[in-house]
């Protein structure tokens, strides 16, 4: 368990001459004394595959290895070609947007470790509450990805019944959705289900109110949520320090909750980690906060130019981490897959990407009445007013007028 | 029960009551609803009948607790949520604004939002800074959610059941100077619809349009004018989203003269925009431009100025004046 | 410099560049902000040149951001803080509501809140949810901030440097869609005051009121409206707090007819203010009721429907056809 | 220190049968083998003087004993007339407000130790942001007592130049303040001043949002403040349970700075871990939270009905650790004062209430157009038109219309 006390790293930016001056008479008072113990500290991920794809075994990860000890050859298989399927989407909707068939797209590439291995973790009464990002929970949750297309080609603000595969709709605002899993928690607890729920969010989100506020709802209720935050590192430009100084799963502690740092490129931890946390929530013991820490290998949207803000040798870095490749070598090594596997998933992958794009660009647009239907569902006389209005409006057009 | 009198505060408690009682899917959330009743008491006495599970105390925090309204309501149940001042609205205006009133439009109608949130709204109560204030204007312009205020007894008893049962996020401004006045309440009645206005005392002359705390004032300078033999119509708007334009329509064609009255600031309040619908719709009846009796583009000022700042009767008298003089 | 050609997203950048060199007292504050240069790129390379002690890149929290702002303010600095979307200043508004706007009048004066929040702000970009949104009512509504919208690159750049250098909170919202138009930019002109109206088209049949990224529109339909004989006024609002009622009323003294528009939603837009006061000062002037062009009371819609929901050219001119048939 | 690991204690409130029976099974989960090692280890307060008066030493106090080792008798009097005084002015505004003559009054009744010993750990650069209870941080800035009685009168919303003494306006909207004092401080350190700042709020407001953006924002840019937080065990009616689930203190740690308890009732042990977060703060090492464990022994505000939620048994056990008592039993003890002493503070204070009292019931009520002025700075047309149009209305009355 890496659950531990505070380890304040010294500040990034000092401030001021003076204060500068004075840092270095630190050690004078208390704190700096009880902090100086934890500085050294770096936390440990719980990592059950190395990047090498070798299985560990270690203090870290020992009372973790039991919720993947039913994990067969096939299971593995699953997750590898979970992932594989999830790229090659992501892959093809990136590919669409620079083509004009997308406004915009939100790459996922490079979280499918930590989106599959938790979404995999989910029962079907489970219920989610993505960010915008999560296209591989969305996977593992059945929904079409062809839905997912919807916001980002404009047609719609989301596509699909969350309450058809337990899967809420995206959330732009960022942080918002914690506090509306933290409510869906407490009503599943109303209802003395055993079912759990888990909200996903990101390292930026993590500096929000509402986060927070989700943390202490939880917490005073005992609703048994699990934050998933993935650490992807970066907030848009702006890395991890700009919101904390210290390694995120900490957060939770402060709130009465236990906190985890997952090696979130290992799909294997995730899952893991993630049963864990949900049978905690399902045994009522509360909320968990896990923290993926993994890495966006792409833009923060098609929108962005990362060359701007980082370097080019740390997505290389992360590169040598690559959740799939990882699988990969571990299937191989252990001779879970051969070759006719991952053929057939090459297939497999190519025929998702051609129907995800035929689907795109066959889907239609929304009628254009579409504006005012529901904005209420008992009706509003403004809405129907201006409803109206505009048929008669677009109706003096196709007269002639 | 049937017809009783009572306070709004005890219509209200009555009315919460009544929604517990009747679906075990109500739930009344907020600071101090608990053991203390809130801090007008209009939640008392309901958690020790319903417990700590249907009746809960929250954390101080507001967006908390409208957020997690929000995901009451998408597992299917029907949180009431208290606001106890109205300036302590705001740090939950993102949940307000960007998911509850927008939540079932980007679903496509897949889920609903039926979350009340009740705001005691409103000056007169001689309290410090953020206890009087009127934002309505603020939700109103929002689309997505329904904005109510009674004026009534029996208003706050049947707008507030009405408002439970929509399954649209309702928000339900309660007049916190009148709580204490009384009037009758037939719970057997056959209520108004929510968003329509209703004609409070009839006339010929000018029609006043007013809602919650101002409904009594615009009656009180209504039976003055009177006495100087000028017929003053009083319409209680009810409902600030949507309003009742036909309603107010009616009555200015037959008065051909309107004056707004609302205690928050004219400019942009709710009065701006009935004055530009109604003088579209009724241009060639108006003889007078509408006019508008409000708060002043200012703080709402200490406790001790809030009468000069508040409209009252010879503020509204003046603007019938006015109007009249055209 | 003195004149040079420039996009309005460049006289913004220029704008920042030159308040940070003349008042060691101004900082940039938001998400985004350093060496990505935000997402609209307008503070590009400032922090390269000022430094992270001034141009300083934020938490994801925009309360946090106005909130330090206003300490920061009491402390003597003057704070320019980017909200990086219209649809996620919420998380601020109560900040910006309670706080910022009131601190002046909560300390009878003794401190001053010099923060300019800068969103940009309205559709016609494409962008998902939350991206579009025109939400000024909700702040003009509000006593305390003033509230300004350029629509050239000259009013970027002199509306900008006059906000910062204002000792009120302003609200400065820019017109997203319109951040690569270019236009000429006088640093050394001596600018018009923040908050008067600009004729920006002389007519004398009726009166287009607009502001920000409608100013073009409005311009467009006033050529369009020329060819078929009519004679349209065009005055750029500019600011939305205050208004410059009397630059309006001259010009609808003069033209008789009125249509406001904007992006936002018309229930309660600052259309409805305009509407409610013009009527009331030129009642006897106007040959129609004013008309308001504007969003409708629904949620921003998806991309696919914003050329349908946003004001164009013809909703312009079906309303001046409309009043000019009174 | 009490700077501890985190500690979940059992919640409250256990949520529907099967839940609360799969709680028995919850040993065999990772994370509840972490928590209940954490579980038994009951927070210690830094305690210098016990609720009998005696000076203490011990492993929780030792590192903030040379804090206050330059207090000499002098200095303890000094202490204890500022709780006096500021006891006897609190009584005295309470009285007014029976008398009709405030609107409304917040007593600190209890918690003058926490204030007090705190606010005389300040210097005079540095800058206070209250809330709307600190009427004895108020007395140690010198803030004329009878101006912090106009907002509660109704006469204004705040009565004093917050730069005259850097003693901010008192904030009514819970939690905001701690933002302002952030900002505030993050520009201290901009100026390279080594003053600090120093933000009060109550356990309730640690819920907000805002408090928590003002940790990150904080943590983050490392500013000189320090977080005091009165948990005086009541938010109105809601205990702290409602707010946490885990002593308060522990918060900071998440977010990657200190935390400390104290005990709230003892003016020497708040005088000495104030100083000590202080002078972190001026040493450039960031932010601390400071807990004050206290109680509020009358109601929230004059408008409240404590009896309604809470036992008379509760206050009763906190009469035993009152805060004046305390130094007053030290002081005779040791020796430090004598009956003069305590009967000059008598009559001091009975001056005190007496000049309160004509203060007040002279307080001359504000010019009505006073509800047009200070609304901006630089002016505002509609204002002036308002204004103007106010004062022909006003005086077609005086005309006799
Ligand atoms: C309230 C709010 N503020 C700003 C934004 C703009 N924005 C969109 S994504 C983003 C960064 C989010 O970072 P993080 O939480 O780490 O998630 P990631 O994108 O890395 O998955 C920002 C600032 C937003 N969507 N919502
Ligand atoms: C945002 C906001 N919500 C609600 C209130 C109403 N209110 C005033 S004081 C208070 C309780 C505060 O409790 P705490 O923070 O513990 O401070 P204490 O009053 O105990 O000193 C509440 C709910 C408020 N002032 N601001
Ligand atoms: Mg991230
Ligand atoms: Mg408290």
């Amino acid at each position: 368990m890496t659950v531990e006390s505070t380890a304040a790293r010294k500040p990034r930016r000092s401030s001021g001459t003076k204060r500068a001056a004075g840092a270095a008479s630190a050690s004078k008072s208390p704190a700096a004394k009880a902090v100086a113990t934890a500085q050294s500290t770096e936390p440990q991920l719980v990592q059950l595959l190395t990047p090498e794809g070798d299985r560990v075994e270690n203090a870290q990860n020992a009372d973790f290895l039991p919720y993947v000890s039913d994990i067969t050859a096939d299971d593995l298989r699953g997750l590898y070609r979970d992932m594989v399927m999830t790229r090659r989407f992501d892959g093809e909707a990136t590919a669409l947007q620079r083509q004009g068939e997308l406004g915009l797209w939100a790459s996922l590439l490079g979280q499918e470790a930590a989106q599959i291995g938790s979404g995999r973790a989910l029962r079907d009464d489970d219920y989610v509450f993505p960010t915008y990002r999560e296209h591989g929970v969305a996977w593992c949750r059945d929904v079409d990805p062809t839905n997912l297309l919807g916001m980002f080609r404009g047609v719609n603000h989301g596509g699909w019944d969350p309450n058809t595969n337990n899967f809420h709709l995206y959330t732009i605002v960022i942080g918002s959705q914690t506090l509306h899993a933290t409510g869906y928690a407490m009503g599943v607890a109303k209802d003395g289900a055993d079912s759990a729920v888990i909200a996903y969010f990101g390292d930026g989100a993590s500096s929000q109110g509402d986060v927070n506020e989700a943390f202490t709802f939880s917490a005073v209720y005992n609703a048994p949520v699990v934050f998933f935050c993935q650490n992807n590192q970066w907030a848009i430009s702006e890395p991890t320090e700009r919101q904390t100084r210290v390694p995120l799963y900490q957060r939770a502690q402060g709130f009465g909750f236990p906190g985890v740092r997952v090696d979130g490129n290992d799909v294997l931890a995730c899952l893991a980690v993630t049963r864990w946390a949900l049978e905690r929530a399902r045994q009522g013991e509360g909320p968990t906060l896990v923290e993926a820490f993994t890495y966006r290998m792409g833009a923060h949207t098609t929108s962005d130019d990362p060359t701007r803000y980082r370097r080019d040798e740390e997505r290389a870095a992360w590169e040598a981490k690559d959740p799939i490749l990882r699988l990969k070598a571990h299937l191989l090594a252990t001779g879970a897959a051969d070759e006719a596997f991952f053929e057939s998933l090459e297939t497999e992958s190519e025929a998702l990407g051609k129907r995800v794009r035929e689907a795109v660009r066959t889907m239609p647009d929304p009628d254009t009445m579409a504006i005012f239907e529901n904005i209420y569902a008992d009706g509003h006389a403004l809405v129907d007013e201006e409803r109206a209005q505009f048929a008669a409006y677009l109706a003096s057009f196709e007269e002639g007028n | 029960m049937a017809v009783e009198k009572m306070s709004i505060a005890k219509a209200l408690n009555e009315s919460l009551r009544k929604a517990l009682e009747t679906d075990p899917k109500v739930l009344i959330m907020g600071e101090d609803v608990g053991k203390l009743g809130g801090v007008f008491r209009i939640t008392d006495g309901l958690q020790k009948d319903f417990g700590e599970d249907r009746v809960i105390d929250t954390p101080l925090a507001e967006s908390g607790i409208v957020g997690t309204a929000v995901g009451l309501a998408l597992r299917g149940y029907r949180p009431v949520v208290e606001i106890q001042f109205d300036g302590f609205v705001f740090p939950a205006y993102d949940q307000i604004v960007t998911q509850l009133a927008k939540m079932h439009a980007r679903a496509l109608g897949k889920v609903k939002m039926p979350v009340v949130v009740r705001i005691p709204y409103g000056g007169a109560i001689g309290a410090v800074e953020h206890h009087s204030e009127s934002p309505e204007a603020l939700f109103a312009h929002v689309a997505g959610l329904k904005v109510v205020s009674p004026s009534t007894a029996s208003d706050a008893y049947w707008m507030l059941q009405q408002a439970i049962l929509s399954d649209d996020p309702v928000i339900f401004f309660e007049p916190k100077r009148r709580y204490w006045d009384k009037g009758e309440v037939d719970t057997d009645a056959i209520p108004t619809a929510l968003h329509t206005s209703r004609v409070v005392r009839e006339g010929s002359d000018l029609t006043l349009a007013a809602y919650g705390p101002m409904v009594k004032v615009c009656l009180e300078a209504a039976a003055a004018a009177a006495e100087e033999g000028k017929s003053v119509e009083v319409v209680d708007l009810r409902s600030m989203s949507p309003v009742d334009f036909d309603g107010i329509q009616a009555s200015v064609e037959k008065t051909r003269r309107l004056v707004v009255v609302h205690e928050a600031p004219v400019f942009l309040g709710v009065g701006s925009e009935i004055a530009a619908r109604i003088t579209e719709r009724c241009f060639y009846h108006l003889e007078a431009p509408v006019l508008r009796v409000g708060g002043y583009h200012a703080p709402y000022p200490p406790a001790r100025l809030e009468e000069e700042y508040l409209p009252g009767l010879d503020r509204v008298l003046d603007a019938v004046d006015r109007s009249l003089a055209y």
